[in-house]
């Protein structure tokens, strides 16, 4: 048996097959852009394309992440905060702690020793300290994406960076590259302000050892860094963190697709509870 | 000829404006884009300004800059803020005018002018960037549309469509999301439009609204803009022709003024 | 689903009429001549008034019905055009820009107070907010000084001084009246206040059952509106005793607030009273029933046995004074919540932080660290605001609700040896 | 030149010495006293209206808590105080959390705002070996029963200070310590005076830094180092530039941050009154009375302390006062330095500039945080406040006298 799991993220959309033997079969990653439903179409058949299936093998899918309810094929949704959750814990079984930084938002997540979660607190009124953060400084600075880990490794001296305001970041950084300053210790000083406002996220549920990171900015080795750095252990990440959402969301399936769950839910506004 | 010239040094861009230093008439004013290197714009922008005018730039008697970026002008006489420079420049080019909204890219700020040019109060946001341009160009953005034509283009709305979100940024996405719902893009350009001009009003009225009010910044040029204050204020805007360099203008008349001090004070 | 609701709307109709003729006896007293004072919800000194023939008016309900109304933006806008920070408390705001733009609020006209009486219990914003309304309609400002309920130590001495004032309140009453002061009405309206302070007690406390009848949060924000504002009457008495026979036929046929009762929560802190529609809905969806809550609480601890007492009218009034729930220090409220979630068995407890009340919000956070980490209580802790419709997003609202029962509901499911409070 | 120079040095070592034991977040000075005092005890101070008259007549050391600035990350306070509370509540917690506060065996924390009431909570919960005191002050002046109510409430904490310091105070032990503290808050006075008379030989960020210092070392300390810095101000090398003056407000309990004061300098304002650290000289002179001392204490809460937006419950109109203080002090302009998330001082703020405003004496208002990293917009803003007065001066100089008058 096949099933899915589609994370609509406000910047990304993921997608995940997995087989009844809770195996990877399938990815897809796109960004989300201006349709949500094409997005979403687009990582499930790119996921489809990798495993080499067609959409009737899919016996079951999830939706999750802020556009959860557009996926057109979803059968249930689930917050994407318990999608982390599962899908933290089955990538690090002794996962007790998450940091998920995501594209728009920034969530910590405390779960029990099966994936449940304790207790989560998320950031998700103002881009400051979200991948948007980031991507901003990226572009002042001319920055791949990709290369942000590395160059500010290369930091001697990081630089205090005092804006949380995403907008008011871009010019504090031209600023400091007026004054000469090099973007090595510009995106370092970034990095450590987004990693110490994670980790006063991560305060507020409780650090409990393992931590695990996911979401889009876990595949930023810079990041990781920085938190490390801060927390004094060290975070658990593999390849597939970046789709840990859309993995808890395929391990949701299957056990709804073990339960024998209806398929095709209706809009959860018009029924009772989900 | 004595010339002065007045340097504003913005987040966005740079701008000039020479005057003669005796009779204040306008003999040049050029705009470059500000980009990362404050000190190098604010020179170059000299330069543009004079070329052509047939002044060199050693016959420029003083300088004033101002702007965000006004300590970095190595050459000034003197650094003056933007928020009493464009209350300056906004009266002398309307004399009328009681108070000034200066709508940058970062910031926006209100003043109340006095009879003189003197900013009696003013107000400006400064930790969030939800009540300026930036929210504008990131909404122009995310529709993937000109930021010279948002402006017309939200003024065919008959539906405006809120925006929830006061963050810049998110409000992005959230854009995106009224585009997948079908909705229309004048209108969600409206409710963007409508929801700065919210801020922007409320920034006001904390000075204390007074006609005529003048509308100075690079947001002076966006049509759609000026009507969504106009509506929220109940007010009708003045917008000058030179909305732009209103700050490097003020500047400039501080520069003469100084000036004309110092020469008055030399003489004995 | 639509059974009980007939019960609840006899309730509501008996409440509307009391309530609106309330505000028209408010709206019309200047007229009448009969003297007004405003006073505060929490842990009020209504009694003491009403024993003068004061008509009593309270701020905070204005803000309320603003708020309920959906009325409150433009008007904390308006207060804030006048120079009050956006990060002060939005109650005092909306009754600020009610005042600044003419005392229009959408249920009647406000009359103007002849005595102002800034009970000071449960906030120091209050103090601020009455030298405002001094400062703008002339009416005389009395403070009362209510202090802390920080030590159970200081509790004699505090109750004495608090008496002192009152007897000194009364003389300022019999000036601004020109009535003297009648012990013997006094105690009948204490009497009658003990008469409604009972009942509502009692159906606070139906909520002990399982299933509940009764939502002891989203419910009793509005089956306590008559305890406020018209304490120490003989109609107040009355309606929670025809209130609590609602109750109790409830528990007869099997109802309650919801069709089936599958969590049961106590909840912490002010409701999002511009939204508060859309909120109980988003619990309503998953069968939650608020148990206990501590906002029911603001204006008396009634059910850990505060009583007006016609024996010693002011000594009772002090102590209600003393005893509302944010004058009580976090050490108290604590132990209350505690009790709360024993006594009520309930599975989880639910922070509803809201912005503008610090009085609540100062060391909620600090609260559910001791419930969650010390005790294993599952806790939900939501951020918006009580008066400012601008701190509430329905979506971010609803994702963190719906992520906290999920886990709820499968921690049920696949039960582990998990603390349980 | 010679005395002149040697003055400058002198004060500047003393500032810099100042400089130490403020920025010492881990209450260096505090634990040196307690270790060369072997068995003595050390109390904080949330910062307004705290007798420290109380401790000092039990030989317990009064410790003023000022915030931490910029210098702790708040990190663990975060999950307990959200963070639209002011970033002084929060960044004390964090202190006592980071274990900054070690050295301190109590804590006590007057009833000004529902930030700081709310806090000794946290503190009860959080710091179980600490003694955690809540001290009520009357918010109802006009009531008779508000003096002997506070008196009691006076002894109430004195008994528990007692009995952790392990000594009862006798009425003399209470007198000598309200002298100690009259006299080094008259010292206090006369700095402020002297910065008044003569701003340029004294910054804004030396004054406090000086004075702040004192809230930290034993007073009789204080009282010989203030002795050493007024008489050595005069002799200063100091040039009067061309700034306008202005009275700072609002600040009295968060603390701005060092570079702020240096920002409002350098925009061109010298600061010729304050109401920062208000907790060392919330009581304007003596307190030392004939009659008993806990009452004179009392008495002088309530009928001679400075106001500020947390002293709630007087009758006299906000407005009045502060343009009063504006006089007093010869300003040209008033400053409100208000704390971000301080409810007591931003509701203030209303009447205080609306009074102003009426009177037309030119004020200013922003907020900061004790936190805050960047002065770009606070330089705009002040530079602006400072170019309206300066640029305009023959506007001005038409108009008739300045309200302030310079001198
Ligand atoms: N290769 C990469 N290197 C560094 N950061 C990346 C990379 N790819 C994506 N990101 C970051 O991840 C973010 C998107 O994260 P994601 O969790 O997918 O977002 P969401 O689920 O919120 O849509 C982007 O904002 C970007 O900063
Ligand atoms: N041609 C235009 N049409 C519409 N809006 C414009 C145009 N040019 C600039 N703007 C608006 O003006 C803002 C920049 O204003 P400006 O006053 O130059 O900023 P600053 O002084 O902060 O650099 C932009 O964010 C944009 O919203
Ligand atoms: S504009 Fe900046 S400060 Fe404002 S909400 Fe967005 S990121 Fe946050
Ligand atoms: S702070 Fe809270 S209790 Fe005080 S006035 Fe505001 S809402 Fe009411
Ligand atoms: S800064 Fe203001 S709000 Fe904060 S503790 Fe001090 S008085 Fe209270």
């Amino acid at each position: 048996m096949i099933v899915a799991g589609v994370d609509v993220g406000s910047t990304a959309t993921k997608a995940v097959l997995l087989d009844e033997n809770r195996r990877i079969v399938g990815r897809g990653l796109s960004p989300t852009g201006a349709n949500v439903v094409r997005a979403a179409e687009r990582v499930f058949r790119e996921a489809l394309g990798e495993a080499r299936l067609e959409e009737w093998d899919v016996a079951f899918t999830v939706g999750t992440g802020y556009g959860r309810y557009r996926v057109p094929f979803g059968d249930a949704q689930v917050t994407e905060i318990s999608c982390h959750a599962r899908g933290a814990s089955f990538l690090f079984p002794e996962t007790r702690t998450i940091l998920d930084i995501g594209g728009q938002d920034t969530k910590a997540i405390r779960v029990g020793p099966g994936g449940d979660v304790l207790e989560f607190h998320m950031n998700d009124k103002c881009a400051a300290g979200t991948g948007r953060f980031l991507e901003a400084a990226a572009g002042v600075l001319g920055v791949p994406l990709a290369d942000l880990g590395e160059v500010a490794a290369r930091s001697k001296h990081a630089l205090r960076i005092t804006n949380v305001c995403t907008v008011f970041v871009e010019s504090e950084i031209v600023s400091h590259l007026a004054r000469g300053r090099s973007a090595e210790d510009i995106l370092a000083g970034v990095h450590a302000s987004i990693a110490g406002r994670s980790i006063a996220l991560l305060r507020r549920v409780g650090i409990e050892p393992a931590v695990t990171f996911t979401g889009g900015v876990s595949r930023n080795a810079g990041m990781v860094r920085a938190v490390e750095e801060r927390l004094g252990t060290a975070l658990r990440i593999c390849p597939d963190s970046p789709f840990t959402g859309a993995l808890g969301a395929a391990l949701f399936a299957l056990e709804k697709a073990e339960a024998g769950a209806p398929r095709k839910s209706p809009a959860p506004s018009k029924q009772g509870a989900p | 000829m004595r010339a002065v010239a007045g340097i504003d040094v913005g987040t966005r861009a740079s701008k000039v404006v020479l005057l003669d230093a005796d009779t204040r008439a306008r003999l040049g004013r050029c705009s470059i884009p500000t980009g990362a290197d404050l000190r190098m714009a604010a020179a170059r922008a000299l330069e543009e300004a004079l070329a052509g005018t047939g002044i060199a730039s050693g016959d420029v008697a003083y300088i004033a800059s101002t702007g965000y970026g006004r300590y970095q002008v190595p050459f000034r006489d003197l650094q003056i803020t933007e928020i009493t420079c464009h209350a300056r420049g906004a009266k002398a080019l309307l004399p009328g005018t009681r108070c000034v909204l200066d709508v940058g890219a970062q910031n926006s700020r209100a003043m109340r002018v006095a009879p003189s040019g003197r900013v009696e109060a003013f107000r400006m946001n400064d930790r969030c960037a939800s009540g300026a341009g930036r929210f504008l160009e990131r909404v122009a953005r995310g529709l993937e549309v000109e930021l010279e034509a948002i402006g017309g283009l939200s003024l065919r709305s008959e539906d405006p469509q809120p925006i929830s979100s006061v963050c810049a940024v998110l409000a992005e996405s959230e854009v995106i999301n009224h585009v997948t719902e079908g909705k229309k893009v004048e209108d969600i350009l409206r409710g963007a439009h409508n929801s700065i001009a919210e801020r922007i009003v409320a920034l006001l009225r904390q000075v204390g609204a007074q006609p005529d009010v003048t509308l100075t910044g690079g947001v002076a040029k966006n049509v759609g803009m000026v009507r969504a204050i106009e509506e929220r204020l109940g007010l009708p805007l003045q917008v000058p022709a030179d909305a732009e360099f209103a700050g490097a203008f003020g500047a400039a008349i501080f520069g003469a003024e100084r000036l004309a001090k110092r020469l008055a004070t030399a003489r004995p | 689903m639509s059974a009980p609701y007939r019960f609840q709307n006899a309730g509501r109709d008996l409440q509307k009429s009391l309530l609106s003729e309330w505000y028209r006896g408010l709206s019309a007293a200047n007229g009448e001549g009969v003297p007004v004072a405003y006073l505060f919800i929490s842990g009020n000194v209504a009694e003491l008034l009403r024993a003068f023939g004061f008509r009593l008016g309270y701020p905070e309900v204005n803000a309320l019905q603003c708020g309920i109304k959906k009325a409150a933006g433009p008007l904390i806008l308006r207060a804030e055009e006048e120079g009050y920070s956006s990060d002060v408390c939005g109650y005092v705001k909306n009754d600020l820009g009610l005042l600044a733009s003419g005392g229009r609020a959408p249920f009647g006209d406000l009359p103007r107070p002849d005595l102002l009486v800034c009970t000071y219990s449960g906030c120091t914003t209050y103090v601020k907010w009455f030298e405002a309304l001094a400062e703008r309609t002339g009416a005389r400002l009395v403070f009362l000084d209510v202090p802390y309920l920080r030590d159970r130590d200081a509790l004699a001495s505090d109750r004495a001084y608090v008496v002192r004032q009152l007897e000194e309140l009364i003389g300022i009453c019999e000036e601004v009246t020109g009535r003297r002061f009648e012990e013997a009405k006094l105690r009948e309206i204490c009497a009658l206040s003990r008469r409604a302070e009972e009942s509502w007690t009692r159906i606070l406390e139906s909520a002990k059952r399982r299933p509940s009848p009764f939502d002891a949060y989203f419910e009793a924000v509005f089956f306590m509106a008559p305890l406020y504002v018209l304490r120490g009457t003989e109609a107040c008495a009355r309606y929670y005793e025809s209130a609590l026979a609602e109750i109790e036929e409830r528990i007869e046929h099997g109802l309650g607030p919801v069709p089936e009762e599958r969590f049961r929560v106590v909840l912490e802190g002010p409701p999002p009273w511009p939204h508060f529609r859309a909120f109980w809905e988003l619990f309503k969806r998953w069968g939650v029933v608020s148990v206990a809550s501590t906002y029911s609480k603001v204006g008396g601890l009634f059910d850990q046995g505060v009583r007006h007492d016609p024996e010693r009218p002011l000594e009772s009034i002090a102590e209600h004074a003393i005893h509302c729930y944010t004058n009580w220090n976090l050490g108290l409220r604590r132990d209350l919540i505690g009790r709360y979630l024993r006594e009520y068995d309930a599975d989880a407890l639910v922070f509803h932080s809201v912005k503008s009340c610090r009085s609540f919000s100062v060391g909620q956070a600090d609260t559910r660290e001791a419930f969650s980490r010390e005790r294993g209580v599952p806790t939900l802790f939501l951020e918006s605001d009580l008066a400012d419709p601008r701190y509430f997003s329905e979506a971010q609202m609803r994702n963190r609700i719906d992520a906290f029962f999920e886990a709820l509901e499968h921690r049920r499911l696949a039960p582990r040896a998990e603390a349980r409070p | 030149m010679r005395p002149a120079a040697k003055a400058d040095a002198e004060l500047g070592a003393l500032f810099e010495r100042c400089r130490g034991i403020v920025e010492d977040v881990s209450l260096g000075e505090v634990a040196r006293w307690k270790a060369s005092h072997p068995g003595s005890r050390a109390v904080g101070l949330f910062p307004v209206y705290t007798p420290a008259e109380l401790l000092l007549a039990c030989g317990v050391l009064p410790v003023g808590l000022h915030g931490a600035g910029g210098r702790v990350e708040i990190d663990r306070a975060d999950s307990r105080i959200q963070s639209f509370v002011c970033s002084i509540t929060r960044s004390t917690l964090e202190l006592g959390l980071a274990g900054h506060l070690a050295p301190l065996d109590g804590v006590i924390f007057p009833s000004i705002c529902d930030a700081a009431r709310n806090l000794s909570g946290v503190f009860q919960r959080n710091f179980p070996g600490l003694l955690v005191e809540y001290l009520h002050l009357p918010s109802n002046a006009a009531s008779a029963a508000a003096l002997p109510y506070y008196r009691g409430e006076l002894g109430r904490v004195l008994t528990k200070l007692a009995a952790l310091a392990g000594r009862t105070p006798t009425r003399e032990d209470l007198a000598r310590a309200i002298a100690l503290c009259d006299e080094h808050r008259s010292l206090v006075d006369r700095l402020y005076e002297a910065r008044r008379d003569e701003p340029w030989r004294l910054s804004a960020v030396e004054c406090a830094l000086l004075v702040r210092a004192g809230s930290l070392l034993p007073r009789e300390e204080h009282v010989a180092l203030l002795r050493s810095a007024l008489e050595r101000l005069p002799e200063r090398t100091a040039r009067r530039r061309d700034r306008i003056r202005v009275l700072l407000h609002g600040s009295f309990c968060e603390q701005p941050p060092l570079e702020l004061l240096e920002t409002l300098e350098e925009a061109g304002c010298y600061v010729v009154d304050d109401d920062l650290l208000l907790g060392t000289r919330w009581i304007l002179g003596p307190v030392a009375a004939a009659g008993d001392p806990l009452e004179d204490l009392a008495r002088a809460y309530l009928q001679r302390s400075r106001p500020a937006a947390v002293r709630h419950g007087t009758v006299e109109p906000k407005g009045r006062a502060i343009l009063d203080l504006a006089e007093r002090a010869g300003a040209d302009g008033v400053v409100f330095a208000t704390a971000k998330f301080c409810e007591p001082a931003l509701f203030d703020l209303v009447p205080e500039k609306r009074a102003l405003d009426q009177a037309g004496f030119p004020n200013l208002a922003f907020e900061f945080e004790e936190k805050m990293g960047t002065f770009e917009s606070i330089r705009t803003q002040v530079e602006t406040f400072v170019e309206s007065i300066l640029l305009f001066a023959d506007e001005r100089a038409a108009a008739g006298p300045k309200p302030g008058g310079r001198r």
